[in-house]
């Protein structure tokens, strides 16, 4: 009898977790959707702003255009996969006047004042790809020069594209913010694939 | 409507003799198989044409739907492969005494049907399926039951036949 | 080299060749994998079945071999913290905090209390949206493809709570050496605390769903025995462990960082099978919520207490040693052994990955079953691949 | 520990400290001594946690991790073998879950495993049978005693003593 | 140190079966019909590598839902997929794999690169990397490039689109608003 | 010629077919796949000959049904013996299981 | 009319129609499914192609067309293409004796009922041939997998089928569905419940749909049988497979729910039938949405011990209610 409970009725009376399964489903039929209509909706910008995206510069509060990076290195130093190159400036050339000036000085035996290198960084490159997004420069920037940017729905049809110039990026910026031009679809065409 | 019977006759001739042909020398055994259908499907449509449709979709029903799986699976539980099982063909000596062996009962047995021809009707009769299931109930009840035996008698066997313990776990 | 002297004749796949070598009458080889669906990623298994039983198995790993322990003796010590993300993408938090917390056993950090707490919350939160992405691909491997969509939607509302103190989705990498990166903010906090109420109702609907579902449970129930014994020979540890019985929980059994000040319970089963498997893990999501929320009530305020303020640089050095330390991650004990020479660069990193030993034992465990039931106890193994070739 | 040691000529036996390392007892071992002492643990309750070894100027350092579930009681094995011949015995016959984390040493730092079932490249290619990415090179070695201290010792043989002793020394004119 | 570098040689992948072959009547009107048809039913391959492999989960799952573009029916046969998501490392063991698959795609077919390890190694590109393959495009040819490790679900569902726009030379759905930091 | 007689004929091509193949035939699947066809044929011409006489259409069709019937009771068996074969000769050849013969 | 006989165009008419209708079911049930399964799910399915994704399914078809055919190096070419039309056409057709409305009939046949079932059993054979030709472990065990499944279930199918003949004590669907007419309590449905949920589950067998989708369990085999074919070949299982589904729902509408007819007398028509139809097919559909699969030993063992002796013990019941 025992037997006959357990493999007879049993399983007719564990048919009803079926019906309730499908009890679930149909509910959840019957709700509202959940999706994000990605193109033409996203979600809340200030969900997003807390995704980082890719690395970027961040603009002098006064002059935008300029980076507020004091070339120091600890970014490049600190970064565990050397996905940052930068080129520090190097102190102006002299003009001959000024050379001469100096070697006058130093003649004179007058302490020579050469004017030191701008601070701000010549070439910042960044390529996105090594990134692992880690946040290790952003913490270590003594100026507070680099953030994540909000530019999370970048696609690229080459990998050189993702070799960003980040002072040419900083410099778009500012522009855009002090001009906002309606944003144009800027990506060349490309080639056709049967080509 | 008699035009029609004698074209699709013919149709239904190619048919069985192309899938006989294939499913005879054919070197791959599945498409022996598939040969072997072709011709289950050209004899049901000979039956429709004898006016016993009961009798095609069975053919059907058995053939294509049992047998011929049966079949299926007899060449792939002895992993025959794709091309090799016939592949290289048979000595002449076998294929002349096979073709003799063939000739001899098929030349008796066409002088047969050829020159002793039994009366014949041209309309084929048509009886319903009640008259089946009665004959089959009624008077050859006996031999359905022994067919019946004999199937559940074969099931039995393969069962044994084949029957292996899955020890090892 | 003596031992792979018969390796010379076996061009590429010797693992078929193996088989295929002592092979009896009436068995096919069958390759899952490398790109099979149920695999999770790139896992190759080569079966040789008979008919539909599995005669024997032999996983193939290192398809997704990442070089994370030769990456450990080039980056510095601070620079290998990403990797730790990458290693499980499921439970990163777990397999950061055990990196992080070795190195601070070499350099003898404490870490400051409100950053212990933010650890705890987050690896909780972590740990349920490690057992939810399982959960619903396990039961999208046994063939249904809705729970799956259901548990992802509760995960995305756990990824929009962890995207805040990390900047990222899934591989985070927000632990540092003595502290975390950034503090949860307010609103964050806010989103926890409705977010576990909402998953207590949550849970219910699954169970109905899915857990008492005829069909699943014939499916899962007594297949793939690991027992308390296979246990202890393979080393597996996690839920597989506690599925087949045994309480343990190097949270509870070896409590690190503050985990001595909750209130929990470990799940268990004695069943062994993969419904064991199953039931301690869904058990263990109420577990954690219980601990968020201790860990929510008990969190110190942010006032005067800075999370990072007795870091290290990226570029430390710790002194000269050796350190080895156990989490409780999604899949079982995590354990990273560190050795420094006292310079910039780790000399060893060893990842004791939980996964590698449970799938250990899948051989055994399939053995004699049929070929369904291998994608159940796969499936009931929680794998991640990158943390089983590391 | 000590008691389940007995029988079993350890070269060195120490004690560690829990809270900077993570172990309560580290000993070393002679190659040979591997699959017995394995199998008393594998008596005890141990499980097996990993296997890997260590690229040292004196060869390889083959270290073993055996905790048990109802006592934390972390063990470490260590067996010091020759650059020369590196071979160990495997305990996979014991520990099945061994066979892997062998399998996984000798593809990382050729160290082979005799009867080690199914000794083939684990996580490698095949084509990378005889490249063992872990091996550091010469500038980068460094000694055992820079490395690891031994600990509080219990028992300690010579040989293990010579290796550790500048270290000892240095630790002691430090203080 | 093991010589990096692909198993198998350049040449020998992209040879063969990249192109189709040269349709039988060849009609603008019709071609470009059936790009758009291409364009609008992309079914992917499930080939999931890596971590990478959990966002493309995502991005099928109910919030991103992809299959609202007609790519929902993740075909576990390559016989059957239009385009390879590579999403995750691609390493020296799993190179031919992913070479054979991708072979096994009927034309035409595209690749997306998902995620900077696809892209290039990513973190893995190592000085002494011996074992992580640096971009997936040095083995088969990449169409599109997703950025990001992992990317964001609505990242990859931009590289749907900007595959659809190669195929058919038009974006087809507006430019999402900008996030406001 | 009568419509008989046609269907005769084919009825022994079908024969024909069947009785050539299973000379030829070299492994035992093929022999079965002959002789269904020799079966086939008997099958038509019963039933033509049924249909297209005086005589007791009934009596033809099921005769026909029963040997439909038979020949799925001996495919089954033969099915069993083959599989018995090729496990015990590691072949379904004729050519292999002559072990009687030496 | 040119010596043409009617029959013969009344049949070229009948499988013109039949072909369009299958192809337009499968259109519209490929779209409901994602749409369903979506809505389940909780999210739009198809949306962007077309109004709400109507064209989908139709730029699906036109895509798999325009792809190209690939033959596998190893596989039997003849075979390997032989099979997606060998389980084409019996589909085609399954649906020629169906009664779609008073006169709506492709083809009056009087074994209308044995004809679907002769016709069913081609596809097995269909399946098998793709699963070998493809020369695939994964295509042959998919293929063993479909055959020992669809053999298994069309027993119980037949019983079933057979005990609801036993009642009306005809094979003509046509006169099944006049022996409806009426009020709903007249339906077939009332006086065989039980052959109706057997007819159910076997038809989930029969038609390899989840949770009984056996032989292209992608989890497990892939995606078994077809794991080879692109583009077309690939069209055609698809095809055949919803077509499939399509025609095993008429039958048990026309078998259990009253055809044509109205749930009281005045109000039959086409609509009817295909209301029941795709009540039916939605069932289908959320049955799939919603449950794992089954084991392949479960499936069988709920055959052989549950449903064969259940559609037994109601065939022996028919006859001796039918006797008494």
């Amino acid at each position: 009898m025992n037997a006959f409970r357990k493999n007879v009725i049993q399983p007719i009376l564990d048919c009803w977790s079926l019906l309730v399964g499908l009890k679930i489903t149909g509910k959840y039929f019957c709700k509202p959707l959940i999706t994000v209509h990605y193109p033409r909706e996203v979600i809340d910008s200030e969900n997003l702003s807390t995704y980082g995206g890719h690395v970027e510069l961040i603009g002098k509060p006064k002059d935008p255009a300029m980076p507020k990076c004091i070339s120091c290195m600890m970014c490049v130093t600190n970064c565990p996969s050397n996905c940052l190159t930068l080129v520090k400036q190097k102190a102006p050339k002299p003009t001959p006047e000024q050379e001469q000036e100096w070697a006058a000085a130093a003649e004179r035996g007058e302490k020579v004042v050469k004017p030191k290198a701008p601070k701000n960084p010549a070439k910042f490159t960044y390529d996105y790809t090594l990134c692992s997004l880690c946040g290790t420069c952003i913490e270590n920037c003594p100026a507070n020069s680099l953030q994540f940017s909000n530019n999370i729905y970048w696609v690229a049809t080459s990998r050189k594209e993702m070799n960003i110039d980040l002072l040419a990026r900083l410099k778009e910026q500012a522009t855009e913010l002090s001009a906002p031009a309606p944003k144009i679809e800027a990506k060349p065409a490309v080639a056709e694939k049967e080509a | 409507m008699e035009l029609m019977a004698k074209v699709a006759f013919c149709v239904y001739t190619l048919v069985i003799l192309g899938g006989s042909i294939f499913a005879v020398s054919s070197s791959s055994l599945v498409r022996a198989l598939v040969g072997l259908i072709t011709t289950l499907v050209g004899v049901s449509g000979m039956y429709l044409l004898l006016a016993t449709p009961f009798m095609a979709f069975m053919q059907l029903l058995i053939y294509v739907g049992a047998v011929s799986v049966l079949i299926f699976f007899a060449i792939m539980l002895t992993r025959a492969e794709a091309g090799g099982d016939e592949g290289n063909s048979a000595p002449m000596r076998t294929y002349v005494l096979g073709l003799a062996a063939t000739m001899a009962p098929a030349g008796i047995l066409g002088w047969l049907v050829l020159t002793k021809p039994v009366e014949s009707i041209a309309v084929p009769v048509e009886i319903s399926i009640k008259e089946l299931g009665a004959g089959l109930l009624g008077t050859y009840f006996l031999p359905f039951e022994l067919i019946s035996v004999i199937l559940m008698v074969a099931m039995a066997g393969a069962v044994l036949l084949t029957w292996e313990k899955r020890g090892k776990k | 080299m003596s031992a792979y002297q018969n390796l010379e004749q076996m061009k590429g796949d010797f693992y078929t060749q193996k088989f295929e070598a002592g092979k009896q009458d009436g068995t096919l080889i069958i390759n899952m994998g490398p790109q099979h669906p149920s695999t999770h990623g790139v896992l190759r298994i080569v079966i040789e079945v008979d008919g539909e039983y599995i005669v024997r198995s032999e996983p193939v790993l290192g398809y997704l071999h990442r070089m994370h322990e030769k990456m450990g003796e080039t980056q510095t010590w601070g620079g290998f913290i990403p990797n730790m993300g990458r290693v499980d993408y499921g439970h990163p938090m777990a397999w950061n905090w055990a990196y992080v917390g070795a190195v601070e056993k070499l350099m003898g950090i404490e870490v400051p209390e409100r950053a212990e707490y933010l650890r705890v919350i987050m690896t909780e939160l972590n740990r349920l949206t490690s057992h939810l992405l399982w959960w619903g691909a396990y039961i999208l491997d046994l063939g249904a493809f809705t729970p799956i969509m259901y548990a992802f939607d509760d995960r995305e509302m756990l990824l929009d709570i962890l995207q805040r103190p990390s900047a990222s989705r899934l591989t985070y990498s927000n632990f540092r050496v003595g502290g975390v990166q950034m503090d949860l903010d307010d609103k964050c906090l806010e989103l926890i605390r409705t977010f576990i109420p909402h998953f207590r109702e949550r849970l219910p609907m699954y169970h109905d769903l899915v857990t008492e579902n005829l069909i699943l449970r014939r499916r899962i129930e007594g297949v793939g025995i690991i027992d308390e014994d296979m246990c202890q020979r393979y080393g597996c540890t996690g839920p597989v462990l506690r599925g087949a019985g045994v309480a343990y929980d190097v949270r509870k059994d070896e409590p690190y960082s503050i985990y001595d000040r909750f209130d929990f319970e470990i799940p268990t089963q004695d069943s062994a099978c993969s419904a064991g498997r199953y039931h301690v893990r869904v058990a263990e999501m109420e577990q954690s919520l219980r601990i968020i929320e201790q860990a929510l009530e008990q969190l110190p305020s942010a006032e005067g207490k800075h999370i990072m303020d007795k870091a290290p640089k990226p570029s430390m050095k710790p002194p000269a040693g050796e350190a080895y330390f156990a989490v409780e991650g999604g899949r079982g004990k995590i354990g990273v052994y560190v050795v420094s020479d006292g310079s910039k660069v780790p000399y060893r990193v060893k990842l004791r990955a939980p996964g590698f030993s449970n799938m250990n034992a899948f051989a055994e465990a399939a053995k004699g079953t049929i070929l369904a039931d291998a994608v159940a106890i796969l499936g009931s193994l929680d794998l991640i691949i990158p943390e089983l070739d590391r | 520990m000590l008691q389940l040691l007995e029988g079993i000529p350890t070269q060195c036996v120490a004690k560690q400290d829990k809270v900077s390392t993570g172990r309560a007892w580290s000993v070393f071992l002679a190659p040979a001594q591997i699959v017995k002492t394995a199998r008393k643990l594998y008596e005890a309750e141990y499980s097996l946690e990993d296997v890997f070894a260590l690229d040292i100027e004196e060869g390889f350092l083959v270290l073993y991790h055996f905790n048990r579930w109802n006592v934390d009681e972390r063990v470490v094995l260590r067996v010091l073998i020759s650059k020369d011949n590196p071979t160990i015995p495997s305990i996979a016959s014991i520990f099945d879950g061994a066979e892997w984390h062998e399998r996984e040493t000798r593809d990382f730092h050729g160290v082979n495993f005799e009867g080690n079932p199914n000794l083939v490249p684990l996580l490698m290619c095949v084509e990378d049978v005889d490249f063992h990415p872990l091996l550091k090179t010469d500038k980068k070695r460094k000694q055992i005693k820079d490395l690891l201290n031994l600990g509080e010792v219990v028992s300690c043989n010579k040989e293990i003593e010579a290796l550790f002793a500048e270290a000892e020394a240095e630790v002691a004119s430090d203080a | 140190m093991a010589a990096q570098g692909s198993v198998v040689q350049k040449e020998m992948l992209t040879a063969g079966a990249h192109y189709m072959d040269p349709p039988i009547v060849n009609i603008q009107l019709a071609q470009d019909l059936l790009d758009v048809c291409r364009s609008m039913s992309l079914w992917p391959m499930t080939f999931g590598l890596a971590c990478c492999a959990i966002e493309m989960m995502a991005t099928g799952m109910a919030r991103f839902d992809m299959a609202r573009f007609g790519a929902e029916v993740f075909r576990p046969s390559p016989r059957q997929a239009d385009v390879m998501i590579v999403a995750g490392t691609v390493t020296k063991k799993m190179a031919p794999a992913v070479v054979r698959l991708y072979e096994q795609m009927p034309g035409p077919k595209w690749v997306i690169s998902m995620g900077n390890c696809a892209i290039s190694g990513g973190p893995f590109k190592i000085k002494d990397n011996y074992n992580v393959i640096e971009g997936v495009d040095t083995l088969i040819p990449v169409d599109v490039y997703v950025p990001g490790c992992p990317p964001r679900p609505e990242g990859l569902l931009e590289g749907f689109f900007q595959l659809q726009r190669l195929i058919t030379g038009k974006r087809w759905w507006p430019v999402a608003a900008e996030v406001k930091g | 010629m009568s419509a008989l007689t046609l269907y005769q004929i084919v009825a022994l091509m079908l024969l024909c077919a069947g009785l050539f193949g299973l000379t030829q035939r070299r492994s035992l699947v093929g022999m079965l796949i002959s002789v269904e066809l020799m079966l086939n044929g008997a099958g038509l011409s019963l039933v033509a000959a049924a249909q297209l006489t005086e005589f007791s259409a009934t009596l033809g069709q099921l005769g026909t049904l029963f040997v439909m019937g038979l020949a799925a009771a001996e495919a089954t068996l033969v099915l069993a013996i083959i599989v018995v074969v090729a496990k015990r000769f590691g072949s379904a050849q004729t050519s292999d299981i002559t072990t009687l013969k030496e | 009319m040119f010596g043409i006989p009617m029959i013969l165009i009344n049949l070229v008419i009948a499988a013109v129609a039949a072909m369009i209708w299958l192809a337009l079911n499968a259109l519209v049930l490929v779209y409901c499914e994602r749409k369903f399964a979506g809505h389940i799910q909780r999210r739009p399915g198809p949306f962007e192609v077309g109004p709400h994704g109507a064209l989908q399914p139709l730029i699906d078809g036109l895509k798999l067309m325009s792809k190209q055919l690939l033959t596998p190096d190893n596989a039997d070419g003849f075979l390997f293409w032989l099979a997606p039309i060998l389980s084409m056409i019996p589909v085609m057709l399954l649906f020629m004796p169906i009664p779609y409305g008073p006169v709506l009939t492709g083809m009056e046949v009087n074994l209308g009922l044995l004809l679907i079932l002769a016709f069913s059993s081609f596809n097995g054979l269909a399946v098998i041939l793709a699963g070998w030709g493809s020369n695939n472990k994964w295509g042959v065990l998919g293929a063993a997998r479909a055959v020992a499944q669809t053999v298994a279930y069309e027993i119980p199918l037949l019983l079933t089928v057979l005990s609801i003949s036993f009642m009306t004590g005809t094979l003509n669907l046509s006169e099944i569905t006049a022996q409806q007419a009426g009020f709903i309590w007249d339906w077939n449905i009332w006086k065989q419940p039980l052959a109706f949920l057997i007819f159910i589950v076997a038809m989930f067998g029969e038609t390899n749909r989840a949770p009984f989708d056996l032989a292209e369990a992608e989890s497990e085999l892939t995606a078994g049988f077809h794991t080879e074919y692109s583009s077309m070949g690939f069209g055609l299982f698809f095809m055949a497979e919803y077509g499939y589904m399509v025609a095993m729902c008429s039958i048990c509408s026309v078998l259990f729910l009253g055809g044509f007819y109205g749930p009281f007398p005045g109000i039959e028509g086409w609509w009817w039938m295909l209301v029941k139809t795709y009540a039916l097919l939605f069932l289908m559909i959320w049955a799939r949405w919603t449950f794992p699969r089954v084991r392949f030993d479960q499936l069988l063992n709920l055959n052989w011990k549950w449903l064969l002796p259940l559609a037994t013990f109601n065939l022996l019941a028919t006859a001796l209610i039918m006797k008494l």
